[in-house]
């Protein structure tokens, strides 16, 4: 039982944050949200030569042969820089499908490589799902239906854009030209892949909405620390004071769920998806509580576009329900509790966390 | 306990409801935060006017129809019910309109309430100031008098739409040497005087919602002064409590989205019924909604028996913006994927722009007095806790 | 349109107030707690020789004739003193039952006037609830099934006794000796009436909820008015003041809806049961809301038996699921925002409200 | 990050689970809180001391086993999921206990832990006042040396179940002219000492939960004062946070209550998926206890790399309250009638006694600190908002 990161992981940690810290200061991000195309190439060119699309690659393929675990730390920090791109779909969830395919995929190498490198875009989309991020740029878009997993190219496909709050963000709703190309996968086994790309999106999805949640509390407590109302700072008034309690106590509850689920899934165990429900719920609710009791602690301020607040706060609104709906976690949870009387025993925190 | 209308009380809101079903804009105005959107509210809030539906309340001399509370109940039911336009003007005609009517001269009265009534003059409200948000009382804007003018300097901040105004209001320190409530005075200054400098602010719906406002050594008439010199406190608190807690927003205004809430609620039926919490919350806009409206009135019953309202317009502020945030959120739990698109995207849900009232109700809790400072007012006012 | 009560309604409450401030002190609450029996017969008597218990007698039986909306504040009233005794159920419940039944019901006129003079004590039972209160003292039992309802001695059911955490409260299991006797009223008019008596019966509960509520409140009030910590009164504390200032809100904003429901009960408007609903589910809250605060509001003093506080928290939590979970109540108010679209339009507040 | 257990971990586990098995009491005691329930678990308490199983953390010579907090983490774990009887001298054990480890002479660990592991000795502590309760500096029970005793007067409250125990612990103010956190002194005193007086106060279940605790020139040698004359506020401060964080309460303890909570939704399945809010509850509960279990190891893990854990821990005590009274408050909600009765009454729900549990959880936002003092302190330590 050794639950802690290892010095390499958390100075692989703490060099992106530095590298993020600077390349994405807010300023940038304001200038990329302004832009047309809510996209700095520059800024995704920096991030790859910083090494961080490789991380999930394969050793054999160039990469850094990472694991969930090592992004359990990374999504934390993409989301409390609000990196303005859907990088982790390509770095993490997407290069984990690739890696997943039948090695007759003649494709599977090359595309491993060019992630690494920073080359390729990958979108991913569900036939069930409504939007897809990034497709108009997207080199390769993996499409999954019910029981089939196409590759399209984006002239496959027919785009509308649909603007988000978050304006870096560039959703479509995305039609594939029919008819759909030969699928390179089939039957029962799209499922269960698309099962555990799923998961790779919600997990990812949590760590960053806890990353959002904790900047918004430094800028909140920035923030605090050097208003004045009535001849003292607002952070020493008891209602804010307990507001920011309550969400530093919510962050720090939540990131042992999500490192549990991480290691979970990197090592195949059977509770995964029902531990990466339970973090999508809970980290969703300390971002949603983040924001609340961040506007609140900025007061006017905080209903500005002039305050870097609102960026984090809308794009952790955009987040809310990427990957699936909060009620499609919490009933995979309620159902796990009443399948399986025995999850609460004391004694099951980590029991089967092997495959 | 009579709860039923009366006949009267139900013509009036027979006559409300077809005339806004002839007059109302066909087709939904630009928001209000643009210049252009502005202009078009401005222009119906006229044709309101000259039906003598812009301040109900007020006296018929001055524009109104003298309603009582409970007309005005009505109309707002009405008016909201009607989806009609959101009121370009309230800043004016709700907070500066019964000010003027308890404290102007009867010159000043026949001078700014007719044009505020029927928006021939827009007002922006100038309480805040960069160090004065919460705490009103640290206003350092100065006005100094000089013969029959003052002299004005300082800076105003929170003024909303303050770019497209023709006017605002605001309290100004008349004695230099004076500090918190005391030496202030209440003062209206047309937006195009020489020395004003304007400077849009954007809002979390990236709109210039509102406004900065430079003074520099501005001069307006002593006649722009309401009420006595250095009772500025005093003049903008007595309206401030009710006006703050019902006029400003009726219930109305609430119940008509918790009834789009609930036509979301049928559109994804489904998905809200396999939600484990999301029924409860629309059961409790709801619930809310109503006892809003229901206090409403029964407010209205106390002050018609006499009685004063003063810190209990706290409560409301409390409920009403927690109600609007909470509907807000349930209809952003409902939509989903769609809960992140802007009303204009394609795919959006079609009925209703759920995002524009969503930004809104993030503000709720701030302005009009933070819901902390209307707590405090409410455990030290209406409970006598210790200060 | 004139939603104030009258000055003898007010009167009539402040005089009922008045009284139970002297006879019903905390003091006298007590010594009753700790008796066997949980009742006091002088306090009856007290209670009956002041009127109250002829209020909604109907006037040609001697009563005062009164309705649903005096009893919106009689039952607050006897929920800020706590009465320990089921004497709602008798007074209002069971007296409005009573005038329901046909004429031909021989018992009725007697019935009627000897609840008016404090000489019958009456239980309502259905044969879907669990408990019986105060069965044991009955005279009368009203018993319910689905389509008959039948009048029985209390010594024509057997009973056990299941103490509860208000020990003024005497709550039993019932089952009734068989055969039962012949019933007094058969068919479709029994669900019916049972509808209406069960209305009485959880609006009471609503108005005792919300005079508990009050009476939490006021008794927290006084603490943290006379309490000091770190050199303040602990009623500066912003923490405090905010728990308290939630209290009297959530206090506030329930008084008008509890008269609405009154009101159309009393004018047996079809959306009466609806607004029952609604009333339960907000006084309820109001009332867990005012017990959790104000425990916290005494600090230590709140957890023990010798403050009077924790008479009133019990009796509310007692009273939490009498006369239907919370449940059924959102059940019955879901089920009419689904059917009835127009329910939350702004011009429904009163629409309907005549029968 | 490894989150398997180690062979001899899992090996612990297991002698313990079959330990428990074997001897644990084959009945529910009766309540501690009752002088005959209290010695059924002074009795027990021995039982687990010769097991060397009452404090497995301490090192062997005082009686335990010198396990590391993974195999502590292991044994609540254990204990709890068999329903092993409730700790009786847990304020001893866990609050003075580590305090004697880092500051005992080594004459005073000898004297006092062995009898505190075996339960000989029992502890009720004496922290509060009556005037000193969230605010424990304003202490003014006064202990004055006079050769080699101290002179103990004064009083002490909310000491549980003290008419029960032998012995307490405490703050005195040595220094009469000091003030606040200064010149007081950390010292036990045997309950038996003439000039003591006890006097119960009845908690919300009705026992003597707890005790006023009078001192009238109580004579106490000086060697029973833990640390340095003056020095009593950094003593008891120096393990305050840790072990109230976490020691005091496993998380364990709350997993086992949603064990029953789930038994419970299971046995009134029909009536909780019918409600519109229970379902969701009950996952809180749940995911509430999950992280609060997971959190635990986690702080370990961190301990284990020599971090220090400081206003962390009241984030745990936070957590922990609020966590037992929602498990309780959600178990009540799916009781319906069932909810008010006492657990005693034949027709409650059989197999667990709710009610105990709900009375108790009360309390958890109140003792060990209140939980807005938590608050303030998780502020102003851990974001570092000013005071």
């Amino acid at each position: 039982m050794d639950f802690t990161f290892s010095e390499d992981e958390l100075a692989l940690r703490e060099a992106v944050s530095r590298f993020l810290m600077v390349e994405a200061a807010p300023e940038v991000l304001r200038e990329i949200w302004q832009e047309d195309t809510g996209r700095s190439p520059q800024l995704r060119r920096a991030i790859a030569e910083q090494g961080v699309m490789a991380l999930s690659i394969p050793e054999a393929y160039d990469g850094l042969g990472m694991g969930d675990v090592m992004w359990s730390l990374i999504a934390q920090e993409l989301g409390y820089y609000a990196i303005p791109d859907s990088l982790i779909d390509t770095a993490y969830v997407a290069a984990y499908l690739i890696t997943q395919l039948p090695d007759e995929v003649a494709q599977k190498a090359t595309w491993l490589q060019q992630i690494g490198t920073g080359e390729l875009r990958v979108s991913i989309a569900h036939v069930e799902q409504q939007f897809v991020a990034d497709a108009h740029l997207a080199d390769v878009i993996f499409y999954f239906t019910a029981d089939a997993l196409h590759v399209l190219s984006n002239d496959a496909v027919s785009l509308v854009d649909n603007p988000s709050i978050d304006s870096s963000r560039r959703l479509f709703k995305m039609t594939p030209v029919t008819p759909l190309p030969a699928p390179i996968l089939e039957g029962n086994a799209v499922a269960a892949l698309y099962a555990q790309v799923n998961a790779r999106g919600a997990i990812a999805n949590a760590g960053q909405q806890l990353g959002l949640a904790q900047r918004m509390l430094d800028l909140s407590i920035d923030y605090v620390n050097q208003r004045k109302q009535f001849g003292k700072l607002i952070g020493s008034f008891q209602a804010l004071k307990h507001k920011l309690a309550d969400v530093v106590s919510a962050i720090e509850m939540t990131k042992p769920t999500l490192y549990r689920a991480a290691y979970a899934l990197e090592h195949d165990a059977s509770r995964a998806p029902l531990y990466v429900a339970q973090v999508v719920i809970q980290a969703r609710d300390a971002a949603k509580l983040a924001a609340k009791h961040s506007i609140q602690a900025h007061g006017a301020m905080g209903y500005t576009w002039e305050v870097d607040l609102q960026m984090f706060i809308k794009r952790s609104h955009a987040l809310q329900a990427s990957w699936g709906r909060t009620s499609e976690f919490e009933h995979r949870v309620l159902d796990a509790l009443l399948a399986e009387p025995d999850l609460a025993d004391p004694c099951m925190t980590f029991m089967g966390l092997s495959a | 306990m009579n709860l039923t209308f009366t006949p009267e009380q139900c013509a009036f809101r027979e006559q409300v409801r077809t005339w806004l079903a002839h007059n109302k804009p066909s087709k939904k105005l630009k928001s209000y935060d643009t210049k252009e959107g502005f202009e078009e509210h401005r222009a119906w809030e006229k044709v309101l006017y000259e039906a003598r539906y812009s301040m109900v309340m007020w006296p018929e001399e001055l524009g109104g129809r003298g309603c009582d509370l409970i007309e005005w109940l009505i109309f707002e039911e009405e008016y909201y019910r009607a989806d009609a336009p959101m009121r370009v003007n309230q800043n004016g005609q709700l907070l500066l309109g019964p000010t003027l009517i308890e404290f102007g001269t009867e010159a000043q009265k026949k001078r700014f309430l007719p044009p505020m009534a029927s928006s021939e003059h827009m007002w922006a409200q100038g309480w805040s100031e960069p160090n004065a948000g919460s705490d009103m009382a640290a206003i350092r804007s100065k006005a100094v008098r000089e013969g029959d003018e003052y002299i004005i300097s300082g800076q105003k901040t929170w003024s909303t739409r303050a770019i497209y105004a023709d006017w605002t209001f605001g309290l100004f320190r008349t004695d230099p040497d004076s500090s918190r409530h005391h030496g202030l005075s209440y003062i209206v200054v047309p937006l195009d005087a020489p020395g004003i400098t304007i400077r849009p602010i954007k809002a979390l719906n990236g709109k210039d919602a509102f406004a900065e406002i430079f003074f520099d050594d501005v001069r307006v008439p002593i006649d722009n002064r309401i009420g006595e010199e250095g009772q500025g406190w005093r003049v903008a608190m007595a309206t401030a409590g009710f006006e703050r807690g019902l006029l400003l927003r009726s219930p109305a205004r609430f119940m008509q989205p918790v009834k789009k809430l609930l036509e979301l609620y049928r559109h994804y039926q489904a998905q809200v019924d396999a939600d484990l919490s999301l029924r409860k919350a629309v059961v409790d806009c709801w619930n809310m909604a109503e006892s809003y409206a229901l206090s409403a009135y029964y407010t209205v019953g106390r002050l018609q028996n006499g009685e004063k309202i003063g810190a209990e317009s706290s409560i409301n502020k409390i409920i009403w913006s927690e109600l609007d945030l909470k509907i807000h959120e349930t209809a952003m739990a409902i939509l989903g994927e769609q809960a992140e698109l802007m009303g204009s995207a394609p795919h959006a849900y079609a009925d209703h722009d759920w995002m524009e009232g969503f930004l809104f109700a993030q503000a709720g809790p701030i302005y009009a007095g933070t819901n902390e400072i209307q707590r405090n007012i409410v455990a030290e006012r209406l409970l006598n806790l210790p200060r």
